[in-house]
Order: C-alpha cells, then structure tokens, then sequence
C-alpha cells in the first residue's frame, strides 16, 4: 500500500519532500528583486513552452523535450512570462526582496472567474485548494493577452511554499 | 457518380491536417465530418496544448482549431478542398472502393475516391454500474461539446470518473464554466493524466480519489448522486460506501478507436491495450494495409491530439504523394521533421504506453 | 422559463447574443433555443433532461455521446421518431417530442 | 506434441456443429467441436434465422415438423438462460404468376398431406388481412403458415454449444482445422493450428467451407459458396407483418422481435465466402421492396452484412456417412439450413452411433449426385 505522502504526490500534490530540487538558491533569491521563478514539474512530459517564452534564456533549452526544465537563476528576471505560458499552470514567480520584513509577492497563474483585481483582498489557497491565508491583490496582467491572467499577491513569507492559488471571496 | 482524389473522413485535428497537407500537393480533397461543426475535439479545448512550437504548444486547443480552418479556408478558395459537415460516411465497400455516406438524416449519396485518409477519431468507453444509463450521465466529450462549443453548463455539480488526461482537463474546464466538481475517482493508486493538470485542479479544492471505483448512480429519472467506495490493489471493494453530492457524472474512463471502416475496408487489424483497442497495422507513413487507406490520429490509437496533427500531416501527405509523383520529394524532407516530432511526443515516461503500442502495429514499409 | 446559459467564462466568449433565437416545442412546450445549435443542447438548457423511454424497461434516457453514436438522445423531431438531437441542427417551429418506445412508422401520403 | 483423444470430432463452430456435439453427448460420445473463430461467426450468425414449416420435399417437410416442434421450447430444453427470441410472426410466400401459385399450392398440399394443417393458400383479399401493410398490386396469391417464424442465431448457436459443453463437450474456438488424419483407411483424427486430436469418427458441419474439408479425404464435395447480403433498419415499434417472400424477384423482408426489419433480395452474386457487401445491395433490395411495403419509405437502413450460402446443385443438403470411412458430412444447406439444425444434429449423432436416423434422409445422401440423384426444392431463395 502507498504511504500517505506516495497517495498525496500521485494525486497531483507536490509533497514537501520533493520539494527542495525545484527551489532557487536561497542566497541569490532573498537579493533578486522582482523574485524568481520556481517550477514545479516534476514528471516528464513532452513540453518546452516555459523556455520558448522565457525572454532572458533562464529556463534553458531542452535537450530532450521531455526534459524536466532547468533554471538559471542568474539570468531569471522574474518577468512571470513563463507563469502564464505553461500549459500545466506549473510556474510560479515568488518576490522575497518585495514589502516588509516578512512579507513576499507571489505572482500565481490564473484562470478562473471571478478576476481578482489590484486592491482585492483574495483567498489564498495551498496545493490542495485550502485557504491559508488572506492576501492582498497587488497587480493582474495578462502577458500574452490570451485570457491567462498573472495574479501578484502579497503572502507572508513563510507562507511562499504553501500558497499555489487565489481565490476571489 | 462524385468523384475525387482524396477522401479524409473525419475533421478532426487528424483529418484536418490530413487534408490541408493532401491540398497543398495540389490534389483535390473532399473531408466529410459527421458533426455540426467542424474541428473534433480541437475546438472544445479551452487549455493549452503541450508539446513544442511546431505543434504550437502555450497555445489553447481550440485556437489552435482556428490555425487549422484558416488553412482550411485558403484550400476551398483555390478550389481544391471541399467540405462536407453534417455528413456520415456509412460504408466502404472493398470491391470497388466506393464510399457510401449520408448528409443529416435524409440525404444517402456515394463518392469514389481513389485515395481514403481515415480519420475517424475516437469514442467513449464506459463501465458498468447500476443507472449508468440514466440522464445526466455523459461522456466527457459530450460534457466538453455542451459547455465548451454550446456554452451550456451539463449540470451543477459534477462527479468525475477517472483521472486521465481528459478527466483532469475536463474537470479544470468544468470549474471554468462556473460548475462544481464533486470530485474525480480514479481506480488506479496514481492519476493516468500529466502530473500538472491534476496539480491545477488540487490547488482548487478538488479532491482525486486514487483506488476508488463508483459502485451506484443514484436517482430515479435523472441523476441525483452517486456511491463511491476503495478498492485494493485487486480491483476489490474495500472500505465503506461513500455517497457523493452531484448532479452529473461524467465518463472519462478513456476512448476507443473509431475503426468500422478499416475493418470494412479488410484492413489488417490487431487488439493492442496500449492503443485503446482494435487498430489498423500501417508503415511509418500511415499506409495501412490497403493500399489505398491510410490512417491518422486516434483512429489509428488513442493518442494526444498534438500527435494527431502530426499522424494526419504524414497522411495526406503521403496519401497525396503515393498521385504525384512530384510529391515524392517533398514527402521525403518533411517526413523526416514530422517523424522526428513524433518522436519527441512520445518521449519519455508518459509516452511509454503509446510506443509499447506503435510496436506492435508498426511496420517499415509494405511488401 | 429562462434559458441556463454560461454567460461569463474566462477564456471563451460564446456571443450568444450575436445567435438567432428560434422558438420550438417540446412536448407541446413552447421554449426558446439557437438556431443551428444541437437540440440536445437547447433542451439541456432549458432544463430538459429526458429525451426517451426505452421500449423494453422503461428507462429514461437523455444526452450522452454528442457525436451521434451512441443512440441515448433519440426523439421524435416533426413525426420522425430516433432523430439524433446531438447532432440535429435546432430550426425554427421545430416540433419535439419525448419518444416513449421505438417510434411508428406512418404510411407515406 | 501429445496428440488429444476424443471419439468424435466435429468441424465447424454453426448451428449444426453445435447441435450434433449436444446430440453425441447426449449418446455419450466424448466430443470436440472446432471452430476456426467464434461460435455462430460464419453463416449461422449472418443468416436471416427464418423458421417455417413451408417447404415443398417430403424430406423436408418431415423434418421441418420436427425442427418446429422442437424450436417452440428449445430455450427451456437446453436450459438456456438467454432468449431464443423465438417468434412466430408467419411466412407469407408470395405468388405473382399462375406457374408460381400453383407451385404454391402443390406445396401446401403436400404439406397438409403429411400433418402440417397450419399451412393454407391465401387470395389476395386473405393477404391484406395477414399483412395488412403491403401494396397487393400484381399478387395472385400466397401460401401461409401463422407458425412460421424467426428466432436470434447467435443464441441458438450458443444454446447448443452451452448444453453441448454442459454434458461435457470440448469447444475449442480460436481453433482451426487443417487437415484429417487417416489410419489404415478411415479417418482417425484431425489437425489443428493448435495441435492434434485423435478420434474414431469426424463431422463435417462447416458449411460453405466444407470444401476444403473434403479435399484432405480426395471428396469432391459439390458445394458453390456464393455470397448473400442482408440489411437491417432501425428498430420501429412492432406492426402486424409476417416474413414475406416475393417469387417475382426474390425480395424478402420481415420485422425482428427487437422492432428491426429484415431486408433481403436474391440476386445474381459472387460465388465466395466473402464477407464484403456491395454498394449497390441497397439500391437493388429497396427499389423492389419499397413499392410493395411503402410504409418502410424513410425508414433508416443502419446496417449491412454478408454471409455464404453453401449451394448444392439441387439446392438440397447433403447429409450421411461419405465413401471415407468415418467421416460423415452434414452441409450444403443452400440458404435454409439454420431451421434444420434440430432434427439434423439428432441424426448426425444417430449416423455416428450406427443407427437408423429417426427421419429417412437418404435422400440427401452424398452419392446421389454421381447417381444422377439430384431432387429440387422449390421452396427456397
């Protein structure tokens, strides 16, 4: 029988145990203003759209299309073009230098109705839809004008490897 | 008698491509499609394709259908492509390669095309559990048809079963469409479906119950909820009934190919699980054993529709090249491309299945 | 009663405002749907799920497949019984009937 | 390989192989039966499963009492849990010239003369009261037997083979024949793609394919294949309409238990077992059959399919013991054989067993075609 992790990740959950390989290094992410990017896309699947729309070549070109993408943060700007390219959603920019103390911004894919807008007080939802929070809206754009919205929320920063969505309430 | 160079049956993302590639070596192609619209399963998909540019991955399915028809749209203008939607193509008889179809539910006519390209797509499988036949049970096709081209919501609360590729997406487009998603009930211990896909609609609050099965739709005339409960690792009933809330239940145990006309055509056929069912054996170029039949996309197994468009590329193409002689050329260079991407698509773990598949069904060429 | 259409949707715009409306009937029902959209689509949205009782057990049956194969949606669309409704174009005046059995034929006049 | 024992073997997976395995079972004969591909999957299952009384030989009619007999209760007989559909809707044979109602009412002679009261001649008034639905223009009249009917061949087929296999037959499916073991001058088994069986006695009930069979043993078994096609419409509800036969150009149709109807013409075809139709099939069978059944304008053909008729030369079956020893052949059944499977599988079993069959079929014997034996019968398509 699977172990209650094995049942959360084959549901599509990514466990905490996975989640250190998709981190950015912690120094260069805590000094990077306008954040990084973090993927979580742990299968191998035949897609490349987050480096074909990353503008600054920080998601490196796939050998193998099935290739699982890797990052150079270096060269990562935070723009959150790839956030609202990839098909899987799975792409997520978090801003660590952005607000107070302890504060961060998340800029979340989105796709649902109702539409946030800057000012709205969302809820913000983990990788298994329960709101942990209630955040604010700072910004929504809409990069490649095709009705994929880019939700800039701000979050507690112990909250960044939580947070997966929003929600208008 | 009507007459042509090509027939592509089925307007899908397979006979779409089929018929613009067969148009572009300048043959004259008649597609029929037995829908109201045309563009199959492209037009209902609201998310975006995977894959790489070339089959313009980032890009949402039914954008990508619009690509196609305005391809489309230049072939009729010159004349060489005609359409014929509303129209079931019903029997091709072996002795003489004629094609019999109708058009609605009055019009019954023939075509004698010298080259067929079947493209004839896919159906619903389903499982058996007491009501399965009763309304506001459908097919997950049919759910996305209603919402996503009609723009009618199937109900108000929707139980998934499976969690497949289109389980998954379909419950994400449900959610789209302002419908609740009750949950999604696979039987396997892990979802069938890209790992993404089942992560966007966990974020959202949507449970996926792994080894479960659904035991009993509720309701007397129409659906009024249903009774799932655990299975082991034998497929047997563990644990206790659970009844879940909803209106709808929607089907996406999986698909199986649409194949009576190959197996009218005497098309050597083989059961192959990996590919959904009952396939035609074709070469790399799709030629199946008929020399005038080729085959493309979920006709010729269940596969994603980026890799229908490069089956139904390959198709015409070769189907148009097998007339012109001239054709032959340009059949050999992008031949090379389109298998290479084809290639790249059933990479790694997710496309083990469909290669396993391909193997059994494949050959290098015919005698 | 009101048609229940999805109105709002954050990737696609049905414009059904742009579609002919068309009035049929159903079971004797006056009701409104689009012109060319499947009846099975009309129906559904105006609240309508059963479209047939099977012959032998008296079963209800609606909208499944939407493409024409699985023969679920049959009706008696003007007097012609096991019409697909999936994949049968909406027309104005068109009169809809529940098919309870397997329809009769009726001498040609 | 270890060669199997079984003391008959029986070629061909139809009604009549299954049949004659339940009937030597039921003597206590250990049975195989083969069948290259599923059970009912070659003409049993294609056929258009009419039942009647109406023939126009002695032999035939004789037998046709037995089978008729025997249809009524079959399900409950073998303890089939499925449904024979069987039903009596009537056969209504069509006259349209003075020769062809003659031979009708010869046949309706006969028929009375030897029991079977049920069969009478119809004048055209008679027939618009049986088949209210047909145009009469041009009929002078029919033979009709209200007894006659339709029965599901794939249930039948299987209803014998589970009772067969009930009483302890092997059914081998999947499993073609291909080729006959002699020893010392008699049969002594046969060859499969799966191996080899030894057995004392061989059956041949393999239909347009018995040919071939007879090759192995140097038989020249006079059996033309030719194709015969048949369409089905959607189903409708019931109507009052007996299967009915037209002498003026072979149409048939009739209205399955399920509501479907049953559309057919004879016509010149190919002469193969192939199982591809033809485009025109639908031209030729609905230009004759809708001017004399016009409420059937409109209705949906859904469905088409092909299945070989085994002609003989006198359209007669060929039955019995053969000059190879041990090896006796049932086939040949010319387009009516479906109906005949209970009384010729008890009297393929009596032929093995050494008896006196309880029906006298010499006269389907196989040598009566050397002898110039050859005796027609008039009540077929």
């Amino acid at each position: 029988m699977m172990n209650d992790n094995e049942k959360l990740f084959n549901s599509g959950i990514l466990t905490e145990e996975k989640q250190e390989a998709v981190l950015p290094p912690m120094d260069l992410w805590e000094k990077k203003k306008n954040g990084l990017v973090v993927i979580e896309c742990p299968q191998q699947i035949p897609c490349n759209p987050c480096h074909d729309s990353c503008p600054t070549g920080a998601i490196m070109a796939f050998e193998n299309i099935i290739d699982i993408p890797r990052i150079d943060y270096e060269k990562c700007t935070g723009c959150g073009r790839c956030v609202a390219r990839c098909p899987g959603l799975a792409c997520f920019v978090v801003d660590l230098t952005w607000g107070e103390e302890n504060e961060a911004l998340m800029k979340l894919p989105h796709e649902m109705l109702p539409l946030p807008r800057a000012g709205d007080e969302v809820a913000c939802l983990n990788r298994m839809g329960e709101e942990v929070h209630r955040g604010k809206v700072i910004n929504v754009t809409e990069p490649w004008k095709d009705c994929t919205r880019v939700v800039h929320v701000s979050v507690p920063k112990d909250m960044i490897m939580k947070i997966r969505a929003v929600k208008v309430v | 008698m009507k007459t042509t160079e090509i027939l592509v049956v089925g307007g899908g993302p397979a006979g779409l491509s089929a018929a613009i590639e067969a148009a572009s070596l300048g043959c004259d192609v008649v597609l029929m499609d037995s829908d109201l619209k045309l563009g199959g399963q492209l037009i209902k998909q609201t998310h975006k394709f995977f894959g790489s540019r070339e089959e313009f991955a980032g890009t949402r399915g039914f954008e990508i259908g619009n690509l196609l028809f305005d391809e489309v749209e230049k072939y009729k203008k010159e004349g060489k492509l005609e359409i014929f939607s509303n129209t079931t193509v019903t029997g091709y008889y072996k002795e003489d390669g004629i094609v019999s179809y109708t058009i609605g539910e009055e019009t019954y006519d023939l075509i004698k095309p010298q080259r067929i390209v079947m493209a004839t797509g896919a159906q619903e499988k389903r499982i058996a559990f007491p009501n399965n036949d009763l309304p506001g049970v459908y097919g997950a096709g049919a759910v996305q048809t209603l919402m996503n081209v009609y723009g009618v919501a199937p109900g108000e609360k929707v139980l998934m079963i499976g969690a497949g590729n289109i389980g998954l997406i379909v419950s994400y487009q449900l959610m789209q469409a302002g419908v609740k998603v009750a949950g999604i009930v696979e039987a396997m211990p892990r979802i069938g479906g890209y790992w993404v896909h089942a992560a966007k609609i966990r974020r959202l609050g949507v449970p996926i119950y792994l080894q479960h099965t659904i035991t009993e739709a509720l309701g007397d005339k129409v659906i009024e909820g249903a009774v799932i409960q655990e299975i082991d690792n034998t497929f047997k009933l563990v644990g206790e009934p659970m009844k879940i809330d909803c209106d709808t239940i929607c089907m996406a145990i999986g698909l199986t190919p649409t194949c009576e006309l190959l197996w009218s055509a005497g098309c050597e056929m083989k059961f192959v699980p990996q590919l959904c069912g009952y396939v035609a054996r074709r070469d790399a170029m799709m030629r199946t054993s008929h020399p005038d039949i080729w085959v493309a996309g979920d006709a010729a197994g269940i596969e994603e529709a980026s890799a229908a468009m490069v089956e139904g590329r390959i198709a015409g193409l070769a189907a148009a090249a097998s007339l012109k002689p001239e054709g032959c050329q340009m059949l050999k260079e992008k031949s090379t491309d389109y298998l290479k991407r084809l290639e790249n698509l059933r990479a790694g773990e997710t496309g083990a299945k469909i290669r396993c598949g391909l193997e059994q069904v494949c050959c290098e060429c015919w005698g | 009663m009101t048609r229940k259409m999805i109105k709002d949707h954050p990737i696609l715009n049905f414009e059904h405002e742009k579609k002919k409306v068309v009035k049929f009937t159903f079971d004797g029902r006056e009701m409104e749907g689009f012109e060319g959209e499947p009846i099975a689509a009309a129906l559904h949205s105006n609240g309508v799920q059963v479209y047939r009782i099977t012959p032998k057990h008296e079963r209800t049956r609606g909208f499944f497949c939407a493409i024409g194969k699985c023969s679920s949606c049959f009706m008696i669309v003007d007097g012609v019984p096991n019409v697909r409704t999936c994949v049968t174009a909406l027309e104005a005046g068109m009169k809809v009937e529940t098919q309870t059995g397997m329809g009769i034929l009726k001498p040609e006049k | 390989m270890d060669s199997k024992k079984v003391d008959v073997a029986v070629i061909g997976g139809g009604v009549h192989g299954c049949s004659t395995a339940y009937h030597l079972a039921q003597k206590g004969f250990r049975t195989a039966l083969f069948e290259r591909d599923y059970i009912s999957s070659g003409s049993s299952g294609r056929s258009a499963a009419g039942l009647r009384y109406q023939f126009g030989t002695e032999v035939n009619i004789l037998l046709a009492q037995y089978n008729m007999k025997c249809l009524k209760t079959l399900g409950e007989d073998l303890n089939y849990p499925g449904d024979l559909e069987y039903d009596p809707a009537g056969y209504l044979w069509i006259a349209y010239s003075e020769t062809q109602l003659e031979q009708l009412e010869k046949n309706v002679r006969l028929q009375n003369e030897l029991g079977t009261t049920g069969s009478r001649v119809l004048n055209v008034r008679e027939i618009q009261e049986v088949a209210p639905f047909l145009n009469t223009d041009g009929m002078l009249g029919a033979s009709f037997n209200q007894e006659d009917g339709h029965i599901n061949p794939h249930t039948l087929c299987f209803a014998y083979a589970d009772a067969a296999k009930a009483l302890g037959v092997e059914i081998h499916k999947k499993t073609s024949v291909t080729g006959i073991i002699t020893k010392n001058g008699r049969v002594a088994g046969i060859h499969t793609d799966k191996g080899d069986w030894e057995a004392d006695a061989v059956v041949c009930c393999a239909g347009a394919w018995s040919v071939e069979v007879g090759r192995w043993l140097d038989l020249e078994i006079p059996i033309t294949p030719e194709r015969h096609q048949i369409m089905i419409t959607e189903p409708v509800e019931r109507m009052k309409h007996p299967m009915t036969l037209c002498l003026d150009d072979g149409s048939y149709w009739k209205q399955c238990p399920n509501g479907t109807f049953m559309l057919g013409v004879g016509k010149e075809e190919v002469k193969d077992t192939s199982y591809y139709a033809s485009w025109d099939y639908l031209d030729s069978a609905t230009e004759r059959i809708l001017p004399k059944m016009p409420i059937l304008s409109g209705i949906r053909v859904v469905r088409q399919w092909t299945g070989p008729y085994a002609n003989t030369p006198d359209f007669q079956a060929i039955v019995g013991p053969t000059p190879a020893e041990g090896f006796y052949i049932d086939c040949g059944w010319s387009g009516h054989g479906l109906q005949f499977a209970p009384s010729v599988g008890r009297i393929m079993a009596e032929f093995v067993n050494g008896e006196k069959p309880f029906i006298d079929v010499s006269m389907f014997r196989y040598s009566r075609f050397e002898e110039g034996e050859l005796f027609f019968e008039p009540a077929c398509i």
